[in-house]
């Protein structure tokens, strides 16, 4: 059986990649309550597929790959899963089956009407993210990969103005235009690596880089890629647009955009350092993505910690997490590492940075979902007001507070693993100062959480008057993604030589300079 | 200095002007004309560098690859621009507003 | 200095001039103006790069299109906006400019310093153009070796229209977009619809003349096909169809559909996805190439055409 | 029943109580389900030290030891706790009948259960940060469980402090996993390597913060006196009796006992006399019993440090018998003492002889008054103390001990019921003489583990003189203080923490200042240079590269 899926890999691939796509086209001809129908019988064939490549890659215990139309690169195009893609496509696929669920109750068509605006927005457009999500984490052209980055702007911004108010239309505004621009750098580092090489195929161009100096192109390519990959990544400080787009969008989709969509354009900077320029994570550049984490994760925090609503305050946390993700930069290269690698078979930051993508995403969704029940149930989301609502909705309030613990990195959470494994990287690498910022991010979470908590839990005061009853099936969907966010810390670490699979990451900077 | 090498500083000096346009310029509408002058900047340094690569084929001095890519370059910046313009317009009618600077602490 | 060079240098300061003034303009009028000469100047840059796919593309798309839609919200500003806006301080604008530069001037020496010979894929692609039976290597590229690129360029399309229905204004679902309403007489739009049918024309006369060798892109055939059908909108000979017609939704689908399908075959067909059997390369191809000019033009037509609006609403638009 | 069996029930049990927490009927009674919870823990105490060969052990992930296990000191004080955990859980049932949010109370009592018995059981780095953390975080739901501004106060510092101590501990959690060699992560392999370790100066500096963080050593004590008072009389028991036994545990578990340091030793001792004396300073001018004996605490568990200071100098693992035996009587002492105040509180002014008087023999067995088990614990400590000037002062500061809890006496005395008919319920007396009984008596049956006889201590006459003249030295003090003590000046619970009266105001104008920047930051010419000053940024180092 799993001998066969192997085997199959390549068509799985290509399944991950058109299955959304089709059932978008199918949800867009037939609309109306067709889309909400088809959009949730894709969520559990979508997982299957996700379920079966990550099976398929463990199995093999190798990368899958294809390429597509028979043309092999670079003059065709070919998709590729390592055990990273594997786990991304997994969490995309638990995320929209939770999100999906979450969201019936939101997006359904009023009775008496054949087709509504804002469902068929929606469940078509979470499709589509799916669809762009999917060709990131497979893409393994740096073209093909740049119309991965335009399906999804396309695919988030909407999501972003669902409600037509207008400051959404504003946020939606800002943040098209900024991910445009980060979009168009993007495209030029990509132009100019093709012009340096003639390719642009990932493993093709690491091929021919080898271990060469790099072309001047490439040195510019490199920084523009990264930066504009940075703009849409809302790395501090170009994070302008994130707050109020992930703030102000339906609680559904900025579970999508704060769990998922940032972290495809933080998958391929990890793309473009670790399988196209190893080079660059022994330079100062290296240094300088961490430094800017650091400062996102303090400076996140603090914005985080003096919001005055929840839907805000989760969103200046994403900021905050966002920042550990480009610690590991400086902490997987250095040389330090190498005895680390072997002793225990994964280097501590590259799992610790997976873990974190996948444990932050299944958490902040958690978070977001959590908020909006209580947004809906209260009429509105002021942390001030907020008292009492533990007793109103012990089990919604349950689940923010796991999910928070594994922000928090509180034991045993996919959090504090995380952040373990990176402290320990850290310290191995000599670089003890990423660790006070750690803590410090930790601190600072706690503190935030703390503020809503705290007041969710006073006993002072009357009751919460609740404008609308809340949907105990909803809560269960919130409370099981928080749960998975929590259960990640209690794998033990061995099972996770998955996302080793297809990346000699222990070799990377090793002899270099 | 020959025409290709030309059309490659050109190519250059337009992403500069796009990128300048679209960081001082107020307006919704002049950012997004200036993100579509850096674009045809990026499209034009690629075009020069495909018609580096040119001359292979007869009929074509160009290589086809990148023209390829600047074709379909071409109709996703269409569409970005498109959603932009859908966005300003929206935002005119609900605010009668063309930029989205202001107002940012109601939100808080 | 030859004279194809001196030619090139003016074509060059020509356009730096009018990137400029698009820039600096003071109208918006003015600039949207600008950039539409810009466009079609820079069209004429790629003829004289050999890349005359590019050029019609730019042509019909980069300026044609992008103009019209620019012009459509250029014309709705208030006036007044730009008065009450604080302008950008001068130490800002000091160092953007300063920064633009650096950038600017970093790519220019990327140019200079690129390697010689190019690296360059053309011999692979004439090689391998054969086997797609196809005369126009661009297309080739398009439609057979790189053809996930154009088969999610054209979902991008879809999702671009799910993006601007989604803008719909309260009861606005299920209409008629709304933005292409008849122009009054002698306003900027009508000046264009006017000036536009010439270049469709010189763009047929392009078509006609390499025809023979090229079919021609899906992507040039579709943006002039929908430049002509906004021109019909607008000068009222047809309107827009309502956004809840089935059948304008399967128009829509009916090119990225029909490549799926046939990628999808090409799987059992051909051993691998969108994969052509040698046998039927060419006219799978053509197929499919007819069917995505003809939803590409009808995405490209609604894109221009905006958000489905109540009717009662073209009185409140500013 | 097979052994490890029951060892897993003694964590799982309080856990099953838990999930069953998330049903309301059951959520709405398990106040009265509390006194069970700790009992499987109990019987695997008695049962581990009864049969010293049978120590139980449960390997999660035997490749890098993460498990449970158990040993001879984990055994002595999870027993005891235990015992405390479910008398003070007998107390709290009768003490919040009727009381709104008990099943939050519950909910927190568990939690707070379950971390505390796990912090003795747990044999890795990682299940004792997480057993440590689920103790400190969750004691934050007792402490500010009356929602009162104060207690809402004391829960802010207590939450504070806690989460302070967390991230010394997993900085030095990191540095011992870093210095060691191996996969393993069990506490001896790791802590067997810190010798050797480049930052052994570090984790033993970061270890003894954030355990005597908890413990309560000075100046990191702060949080004793402000969490006690605003706490439950049942959860002030816990807190005093068993929550600070977590930082003691953790300095028996986590230093290297048989390296012989020294110096370091001896700064243990220098912090632990210093908090003995420091606390019983502050202790004799507050005026809430509560208050007073959370002082009490704090200047025990320097005593505590002090012996294993004394220990860690020589490399002498007798200290880490003598402290868990003066831990242990400390425990269940202090845990009777707390649910005395509430007696005392419920009690009618001429009917409290019959507890003031076991009162006052517990209180004095702090100071050593023969033949409590205080007496006991202090004669085991006294090997270990020495006869010189460490002797000396830990004699003193029985005396000083002696002051203090005759202060306490005074101040219980005080708080009695002005109903003249009130009477105390038989739900709180009779968890009150348990923990009396076992305060009492418990200790010697530790005797021998700590190399003494009872018949022979009991009729060593210098013995017993050596254990009294502290006392009566106390008692001329407390008499001294009765006279002249209305002079002292008052001093907040807290003492320390009033020179951080201003720091909100410094972080509130921080935040604006971070606040003001980001409105800045988030203009869109701002963002758009930064995105370009980024781009250079990240280029210009990959130009210069050598």
């Amino acid at each position: 059986m799993l001998s066969n899926l192997v085997a199959g890999g390549d068509r799985l691939l290509v399944l991950a990649l058109i299955l959304p796509v089709a059932s978008l086209m199918l949800a867009f001809v037939l609309g109306g309550r067709h889309a909400e129908r088809i959009a949730l019988a894709t969520l559990p064939i979508g997982l299957a597929v996700a379920v079966a490549i990550a099976a398929a890659v463990l199995h093999g215990d190798a990368p899958l790959h294809t390429d597509l139309g028979g043309w092999a690169p670079p003059l065709g195009v070919a998709l590729r899963a390592d055990g990273l893609s594997a786990i991304m496509l997994l969490t995309t696929a638990v995320v929209m089956v939770a999100v999906g669920l979450f969201a019936r109750a939101d997006f359904q068509v009023p009775p008496g009407t054949t087709e509504s605006r804002a469902p068929f927005a929606f469940w078509t457009l979470l499709l589509a993210l799916w669809a762009a999500l999917n060709a990131v984490f497979l893409g393994e052209d740096l073209f093909n990969l740049y119309v991965a980055l335009e399906l999804l702007t396309f695919a988030a911004i909407p999501l972003v103005c669902l409600d037509g108010r207008a400051q959404t239309l504003a946020a939606a505004l800002r943040y098209l235009v900024f991910a445009l621009l980060g979009s168009v750098l993007y495209l030029l580092g990509a132009a100019l690596l093709y012009g340096a090489y003639g390719t642009l195929d990932i493993g093709q161009l690491a091929a021919r880089i080898g271990g060469d100096p790099l072309e001047p192109a490439a040195l510019i390519a490199a920084a523009l890629m990264t930066a504009g990959l940075l703009a849409k990544t809302a790395l501090f400080p170009v994070h302008l647009w994130l707050p109020p787009a992930h703030a102000g969008a339906p609680a559904a989709a900025s579970a999508l955009l704060s769990a998922l969509a940032v972290k495809a354009s933080f998958f391929l900077i990890l793309r473009i350092w670790f399988d196209v320029m190893p080079e660059l994570l022994a330079q100062m550049a290296a240094q300088v993505l961490a430094a800017l984490g650091a400062a996102a994760i303090l400076f996140g925090g603090v914005l985080a910690l003096r919001q005055a609503r929840l839907k805000m305050l989760i969103a200046y946390s994403t900021i905050a997490q966002i920042g550990y993700l480009f610690l590991i930069f400086p902490l997987v290269a250095s040389p330090e590492t190498a005895p680390l690698a072997e002793l225990r078979n994964a280097p501590g930051a590259w799992t610790g940075g997976a873990l974190q993508l996948v444990s932050h995403a299944c958490a902040k969704a958690a978070m977001f979902m959590a908020a909006g029940l209580i947004a809906a149930s209260l009429g509105h989301d002021r942390i001030r007001d907020l008292g009492g609502i533990g007793r109103a909705l012990p089990m919604t309030l349950f689940a923010f507070g796991i999910a928070g613990m594994s922000l928090m990195g509180l034991p045993p959470s996919g959090g504090f693993m995380a952040k373990w494994l990176l402290l320990l990287a850290a310290m191995q690498c000599g670089q003890w100062w990423w660790m006070l910022v750690i803590l410090a991010g930790g601190l600072l979470t706690g503190a935030y959480l703390y503020r809503v908590l705290a007041t969710a839990l006073s006993t002072q005061g009357p009751s919460p008057v609740l404008v609308k009853p809340v949907d105990r099936s909803r809560e269960w969907v919130v409370l099981g993604l928080a749960l998975i966010s929590v259960l990640l810390g209690l794998v033990p670490l061995s099972s996770f030589s998955l996302i080793q699979i297809g990346r000699d990451v222990s070799g990377i900077g090793v002899g270099l300079p | 200095m020959s025409s290709v090498t030309l059309f490659g500083l050109c190519g250059a000096a337009l992403v500069g002007l796009g990128l300048y346009g679209l960081i001082v310029l107020p307006g919704a509408l002049r950012r997004i004309i200036a993100f579509n002058l850096l674009g045809s900047g990026v499209f034009l340094l690629f075009g020069v560098i495909a018609r580096r690569g040119g001359g292979v084929i007869a009929g074509t001095g160009s290589d086809p690859v990148p023209q390829a890519l600047i074709i379909t370059g071409l109709v996703v910046a269409f569409a970005a621009t498109a959603l932009a313009v859908a966005l300003l317009r929206r935002l005119l009618q609900e605010t009668g507003r063309d930029d989205w600077d202001e107002d940012e602490r109601s939100d808080r | 200095m030859s004279a194809a060079l001196i030619v090139d240098l003016g074509l060059t300061l020509l356009i730096l001039g009018l990137g400029v003034w698009t820039v600096a303009a003071r109208s918006n009028n003015g600039a949207v103006v600008g950039y539409i000469a810009y466009g079609l100047l820079v069209a004429l840059v790629w003829v004289r790069l050999a890349a005359v796919d590019v050029a019609l593309t730019e042509a019909a798309i980069g300026s044609g299109l992008t103009g019209l839609l620019l012009l459509g919200v250029a014309t709705r500003l208030p006036r007044s906006a730009r008065l009450t806006r604080p302008p950008t301080g001068l130490g800002t604008r000091l160092l953007a400019g300063f920064l633009s530069a650096a950038v600017a001037g970093g790519l220019a020496a990327v140019v200079l310093l690129l390697p010689d010979p190019a690296p360059t894929l053309a011999p692979s692609v004439a090689a391998n153009l054969p086997a797609t039976g196809l005369g126009n290597p661009v297309t080739g590229v398009l439609i057979a070796f790189r053809a996930i690129d154009t088969l999610l360029e054209s979902v991008v399309l879809v999702f671009a229209i799910i993006g601007v229905w989604s803008l719909a204004p309260k009861d606005g679902w299920g209409e008629r977009p709304g933005w292409l309403r008849p122009a009054p007489l002698g306003s900027a739009l009508t000046l264009l619809a006017q000036l536009l049918p010439p270049i469709g024309i010189l763009v047929g006369i392009h078509l006609f003349w390499t025809g023979a060798t090229a079919p021609g892109g899906a992507f040039q055939g579709g943006a002039v096909l929908a430049a002509m059908w906004v021109l019909a909108m607008i000068a009222g000979l047809a309107r827009p169809p309502a956004v809840s017609r089935r059948w304008l939704r399967l128009m829509l689908v009916a090119g990225p559909a029909l490549f799926l399908t046939v990628g999808i075959a090409g799987i059992w067909l051909a051993g691998a996805f969108l994969a052509y059997p040698v046998a039927y390369a060419k006219p799978l191809i053509l197929v499919i190439e007819a069917a995505l000019t003809l939803s590409i033009a009808a995405a490209l037509g609604l894109l221009l055409a905006g958000p489905p609006e109540h009717p009662s609403a073209a009185e409140r638009q500013p | 029943m097979n052994f490890n069996l029951l060892f897993a029930l003694a964590l799982a049990t309080p856990v099953a109580l838990l999930l069953a927490c998330l049903w309301r009927p059951a959520r709405e009674r398990m106040l009265s389900l509390l006194v069970l919870a700790p009992l499987p823990a109990l019987a695997v105490a008695l049962v581990a030290l009864l049969d010293a060969d049978a120590m139980p052990a449960l390997m999660l992930d035997p490749g890098r030891q993460i498990g449970l296990s158990l040993d001879q000191p984990g055994a002595i004080l999870l027993g005891v706790a235990a015992l405390l955990w479910s008398a003070a859980g007998a107390y709290a049932a009768t003490y919040l009948r009727g009381k709104p949010h008990g099943g939050r109370f519950a909910i927190f009592w568990l939690l707070t259960l379950t971390g505390s018995l796990g912090v003795f059981v747990a044999a890795d780095l990682l299940s004792f940060y997480l057993t440590f953390a689920l103790v400190s975080l969750a004691a934050w739901g007792l402490v500010a469980h009356d929602d009162t501004p104060g207690a809402r106060r004391a829960g802010v510092i207590y939450l504070l402090l806690a989460v302070v101590g967390e991230v010394l501990l997993l900085l030095a959690f990191v540095l011992l996993d870093v210095a060691s060699p191996g996969a393993s992560l069990a506490i001896d392999t790791v802590v067997a390597t810190l010798p050797e370790s480049p930052w052994l100066a570090a984790t033993l500096a970061l270890l003894i913060a954030g355990f005597g963080l908890k413990a309560g050593l000075a100046p990191l004590h702060v949080w004793l006196p402000v969490a006690h008072p605003a706490a439950p009389m049942p959860a002030s028991a816990v807190l005093s009796g068993v929550i600070v036994k977590a930082g003691i545990i953790g300095l028996i578990r986590f230093l290297p006992w048989d390296a012989g340091l020294d110096w370091w030793g001896a700064a243990l001792t220098g912090i632990g006399l210093v908090t003995a004396f420091y606390a019983v300073a502050m202790g004799i001018v507050q005026s809430n019993p509560k208050t007073v004996l959370a002082y009490s605490t704090a200047s025990q568990m320097g005593l505590v440090a002090a012996i294993l200071g004394m220990g860690l100098a020589v490399g002498d693992r007798e200290a880490v018998t003598a402290g868990t035996v003066y831990a242990a009587h400390h425990l269940l002492a202090k845990g009777a003492l707390f649910l005395a105040v509430g007696v005392f509180a419920a009690t009618a002014r001429r009917r409290l002889w019959p507890v003031l008087v076991p009162a006052a023999i517990l209180a004095l067995g702090f100071a050593g008054l023969p033949p409590t088990g205080g007496f006991l614990a202090k004669l085991a400590a006294k090997p270990v103390l020495g006869s010189g000037l460490v002797g000396l002062l830990a004699s003193l500061a029985a005396a000083g001990s002696t002051l203090l809890m005759i202060h306490f006496l005074y101040r219980a005395a005080a708080s009695a019921s002005p109903d003249p008919g009130a009477r105390a319920a038989a739900g709180l007396v009779w968890p009150w003489w348990l923990l009396f009984l076992a305060a009492l008596l418990l200790p010697w049956t530790l005797a021998p583990l700590a190399g003494l006889s009872p018949w022979s201590v009991m009729t060593d006459r210098s013995l017993l003189w050596s254990g009294l003249w502290p006392i009566l030295a106390g008692g001329v003090l407390a008499l001294a203080l009765q006279r002249w003590g209305a002079r002292l000046p008052r001093v907040p619970e807290g003492d320390l923490l009033a020179l951080f009266t201003g720091s909100p105001r410094w972080a509130n104008a921080v935040g604006e200042m971070l606040e003001r920047t980001e409105t800045w930051l988030r203009q869109w010419p701002v963002a758009g240079l930064s995105l370009l000053i980024l781009t250079l940024v990240l280029w210009l180092p990959m130009l210069t590269r050598p």
